[in-house]
């Protein structure tokens, strides 16, 4: 962090910040992705650009993901910095090929002969009734896949840091952002959407996770919302006489193995909270590190909370039965703090 | 306009009626628990919604010339298309009210309505409604069946690579298939300008050695005989269709939408023009109804409307562990 | 299995000749995809069923997989019951939309009220410089999301008994098929690809995973080529005094992990040997299931093995060493019994 | 015939003479170590194979036009457009045979040719490389430059959805792009008739507005004439155009295919009509060359092919362990 200068910002101003200070800089950035010019981004991720920078750094795409996802692939070869949008992350079905098989691929296949600095942001997360096509997080599906940074900040400090980061990187970074983080106006507004962010240019690595309370008993890792629900439920485990400590991930792909094996260290217990799907998600990723690598830290079974293996229904009450929250993290944290 | 029957005319003005009356009571049950301040996920129907308030002509001009075993697929905005296949209201509604009686026992919401009765599915993903009706297409002609699958998209899911494969496919197969592109003139915030290559998109017909037809400025009366061919000739086996119907989107994308990239002036002359106002005022000028038979026909409407949101409103929750089950059948 | 009269068949033979006595009792059964026709696929998956059936039942498909596998959708809906071939499991970025946001969630989203009887197979696999768009087994990027069966069997025994299972299954299966194991003339010739196969129809359960050799000293889970690879290491093995547990897991999506657990259990030790990406992968599912589990079995860290997340590079020496086989298997093996 | 001057003639002579004899050389390369038994996987040169022998005018007679600024994308069968773009023949070499000196360093392969000096690449998915192009025309305007993008397909390829969002784009955004069809008959074993619904895909730039172009025959001539508008006009901000050119697939779709979907005859008709022996004849009828220079001309292609794989077979494998290498830069 190189400024001082401190001013309150919802995630998704923090966000935009990050891109107008960059496309200040560098002419090589541009932006596409529909909806992203007049309307600012669905989730605002673009917000006040357009009437900075123009239609023609600001493009709003037609509704084809593969030709424009596919075009920022050729115009990065071509020495540009694209920023595209997938307005949400369960849209990744019409476009996956290009993501994973060139955007990601291009560079090794290359020998490191092409570079591809794109940064492709999407939104994530569900908990407001948008169903199965609209509320997933599908953290691993990117993660899996080799050749990309992911990335899922929580706070707006974090999402301008990253961003940052994320639009220098000469290599292409997954950028997910919350849709409940960006403190958007017709969403639920939470805490957490707002924050103190610096105003000038600073980075926040993109493989770097964070222990956002420290504590002695447990370690709680999560990300985004799962981040929130466990900083809610602080106050329900200590009145259960768990001191927990809460690692937020932030970065998804890489995993930073090293602060969570030290938190596992001291806590020797581990809790692990996802919003994405449960098989095959983080819960599975990061029990699999610590249980190969961490292996004689751990006193207790490892705990997974995640959706369990369905589809986000769009009714509220069985939304809220899928989507782990800070009751089901207490119950989680005790059952293996007893057994 | 003496071609259509009054008794077509009276189906069509009848769906588009019910479908305006029930986006409007939707408009408003919407808003509850949502004021005074906004928040999508609140209020008894939470969520995104799409509403079709304008578009009705594309919907009831072809879906007059279906039958039941025909098959529809539509995309995000869907209710005036389900009515107009003539999907179960009541659980229609339940369904948009995340109840256990709804099509989908709650799970499935407003952009995910199946009633395989009557052979309508929706979806939201952009143009991936395309294949599925080219799918049914393919299963009437191996049945050696007369049905016909028509799939309704809007201008924006006409640049996305599924409507090209299924034309592709459906046009190869020479399948019973047809597409109507509901054009309301945006995608979001985008106008078809920005999004369209061409003015519009029937010509796209040739890339397919199909039929192109053009609907000019919501006309239902035009869009009923278009269709009336294309259905005819997709029974026949002469083959799909493009149907693009220049339609009007009364309200926002979704509700909410602040609007701020289109001109105020644009939704008072598409009003002015109501589509449903012109089918009613022919069957009175033709003499095929008078303004007392159109009340009775009103009332009606408004009562099976209302029926179904008291169904739905007073129907029971699905129970919160309802959401592990039917995963598979 | 029901009955007694066994021949030795390839796998692509075991596998057709299921389709075949299926087709043959149900009508509403036919098979879609690229080069199913008169090439018979183009990893023998459909070897001479288009003289059998004809092309109105055996339908080559433009190269439009959004298309056509859409369309299996529409034609499921509508009470068929279509098999469809992705060729390479590495083109699914074209097509995941239709796979997972429609074929997998339509039964879930309808509340139980349209059936998707489809079996999408597809190839898999690398080991034959086929490069990094075409050699991938990509088990996890199908086993994350909720919907679909995901079955990836070794054996022409299992190939035969596992796709009569899913073609009868009225939920989507995805019917994996290694490249290697079909015993394709103009591949790489290998032992195990060429297995017993009952003569009549049976079924092999899709979610049952197969302990392969009994042993008591580690288990070894592992699918497809690496459960070759598993057994191809057993006398190394032996000769470092090993006696190694080895599980065939034939499922992905359900993990069968009674199976495991029953024998984690009694060995007190775990190596997973996967084909694909490391991060996220079946490496990692298994090892948080038996860590959360089963974790008072386990008497030391447990070991993976994997593709070491990076693209499959196309010169051999690169490919082969990025893909675990019998000597990176023994040397992992013996790197757990001393830890 | 008169249009196409001595310089343009010879330097597509060469190209395509060069790409043969490369494609030649490339099949008995291939066929080492995979005899008596052949196994896919084996000797110098593993994995698919996708030769181009009888496509060369669709490459050179386009190519000819372009500038090193100009960009292309091909698709898996790739040779004949490297080669006509000029790509290092070393390293491309080098590359396919998996050695440290390749493009790639080995890791790429047949399919995955990138030589960012003469801005071309490849890969192996059908279809995915027109967006590529498509990208690269949209940095060309951006930069105010006349430089062009050109993607090269199979015309299997023209029925993936990825064809038709790239055409609408590069339309609606009036880009120098050109998508070249080469209509080898066949998509693997798929006859066009199987998989297009239209006979030919110039049809297809109506859905676009832009123009299409049909070059019948495998016409090296008439593929230089076309291309040079095409560019042209490319250049000078007119906008987008598809060239679809009947051309000859020699061999099987990979080296191994069995090709028992295909009439015997096909390929020797085929042959009869080879486009680089109408080239090197009309040279030499036009008293542009004598056989003597062609002779002479013939010698230095074959020699710098002979060097491309001598370089290539001497040039040492990777390490193993370099396959951790080049994920980030
Ligand atoms: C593949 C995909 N991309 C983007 C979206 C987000 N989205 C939902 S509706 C919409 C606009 C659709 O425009 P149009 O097809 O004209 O239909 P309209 O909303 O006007 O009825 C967009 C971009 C989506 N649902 N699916
Ligand atoms: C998306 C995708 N689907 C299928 C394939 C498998 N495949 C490789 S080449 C090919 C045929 C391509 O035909 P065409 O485009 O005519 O090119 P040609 O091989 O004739 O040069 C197919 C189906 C692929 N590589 N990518
Ligand atoms: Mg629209
Ligand atoms: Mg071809």
């Amino acid at each position: 962090m190189t400024d001082t200068k401190v001013q309150k910002l919802t995630g998704s101003k923090a966000m935009s910040l990050a891109i107008e200070q960059e496309m200040l800089k560098d002419d090589k950035i541009f932006v596409m992705g529909e909806d992203v010019g007049k309307y600012g981004g669905i989730f605002g991720s673009t917000t006040g650009l357009m009437d900075k920078f123009g239609p023609d750094r600001i493009m709003d795409t037609p509704i084809s993901e593969t030709g424009f996802i596919g075009a920022a692939i050729g115009a990065a070869a071509e020495g540009f910095r694209p920023i595209v949008e997938l307005m949400f992350v369960d849209f990744h079905g019409v476009v996956m090929d290009q993501i994973y098989n060139h955007m990601a691929k291009i560079t090794y296949m290359s020998g490191g002969n092409v570079k591809m600095p794109i940064v492709l942001m999407t939104g994530v997360g569900g908990g407001y009734s948008d169903a199965a096509q609209h509320s997933q997080t599908l953290y691993a599906s990117f993660g899996h896949l080799p050749g990309m940074k992911v990335v899922a900040p929580t706070f707006p400090h974090d999402l301008k840091g990253m961003m940052t980061a994320a639009i220098r990187d000469d290599n292409p970074v997954v950028f997910m952002l919350h849709k409940t983080l960006q403190g958007l106006g017709w969403m639920d507004q939470i805490p957490a959407s707002l924050g103190p962010v610096p105003e000038g240019d600073y980075i926040v690595p993109l493989n770097k996770a964070q222990v956002i309370k420290e504590g002695t008993d447990i370690t709680i890792v999560a990300a985004q919302m799962m981040t929130v629900a466990a900083m809610n439920a602080v106050a329900g485990l200590e009145k259960a006489g768990i001191n927990a400590e809460i690692i937020d991930l932030r970065s998804i792909k890489p995993i930073d193995k090293e602060t969570i094996f030290k938190s596992v260290a001291k806590t020797k217990k581990l809790l692990i909270v996802d919003e994405d799907y449960l098989s095959y998600g983080y819960t599975a990723e990061v029990a699999a590190l610590v249980a190969s690598e961490a292996f004689y830290s751990l006193e207790a079974p490892i705990g997974r909370l995640a959706i369990p293996d369905v589809p986000i229904p769009y009714s509220s009450v069985l939304e809220k039965y899928v989507i782990p929250d800070a009751n089901n993290i207490i119950a989680k944290a005790k059952e293996i703090m007893e057994s | 306009m003496k071609d259509i029957s009054k008794e077509h005319l009276v189906w069509m003005y009848t769906k588009m009626k019910m479908s305006r009356y029930f986006e409007e009571r939707m408009e408003k049950a919407y808003m509850e628990g949502k004021q005074p301040v906004f928040n999508i996920g609140a209020g008894p129907v939470p969520g995104e919604m799409h509403l079709s308030n304008g578009q009705e002509p594309a919907a009831a001009g072809i879906c007059v010339h279906l039958k039941k075993e025909d098959t529809v697929t539509a995309p995000h905005r869907p209710h005036h298309n389900a009515i107009a296949k003539e999907v179960d209201l009541k659980r229609m509604t339940a369904e948009i009210y995340g109840k256990k009686t709804g099509l989908g026992k709650g799970k499935g919401g407003h952009m995910h309505l199946f009633d395989p009765a009557v052979k309508f599915s929706c979806g939201g993903i952009v143009a991936a409604g395309i294949p599925h009706a080219v799918g049914a297409a393919l299963a009437a002609k191996k049945l050696g069946e007369d049905w016909v699958a028509v799939a309704f998209i809007g201008e924006g899911a006409a640049n996305a690579g599924a409507f090209h494969e299924s034309l592709n496919l459906a046009a190869l197969w020479k399948l019973p298939f047809i597409v109507v592109i509901e054009d309301n003139s945006w995608g979001i915030s985008v106008p078809k300008s920005d999004s369209t290559c061409v003015p519009f998109n029937d010509v796209r017909a040739a890339a397919y050695g199909i039929k192109g037809y053009l609907v000019r400025d919501n006309d239902p009366f035009e869009m009923y005989r278009v269709s009336k061919e294309a259905v005819e000739r997709a029974r026949k086996g002469e083959g799909p269709s493009i149907i693009e119907i220049e339609t009007y989107r009364f309200l926002g994308h979704f509700q909410g939408d602040p609007e701020l990239y289109r001109d105020k002036e644009e939704v008072p002359t598409l009003r002015a023009k109501d589509p449903i106002e012109r089918v009613k005022s022919h069957l009175i000028k033709e003499g095929m109804a008078t303004e007392k038979e159109m009340d009775a026909l009103d009332a009606n409407i408004i009562s099976e409307v209302d029926e179904a949101y008291e169904f739905a409103i007073n129907s029971p929750l699905p129970a919160p562990e309802d959401a592990l089950e039917d995963m598979f059948v």
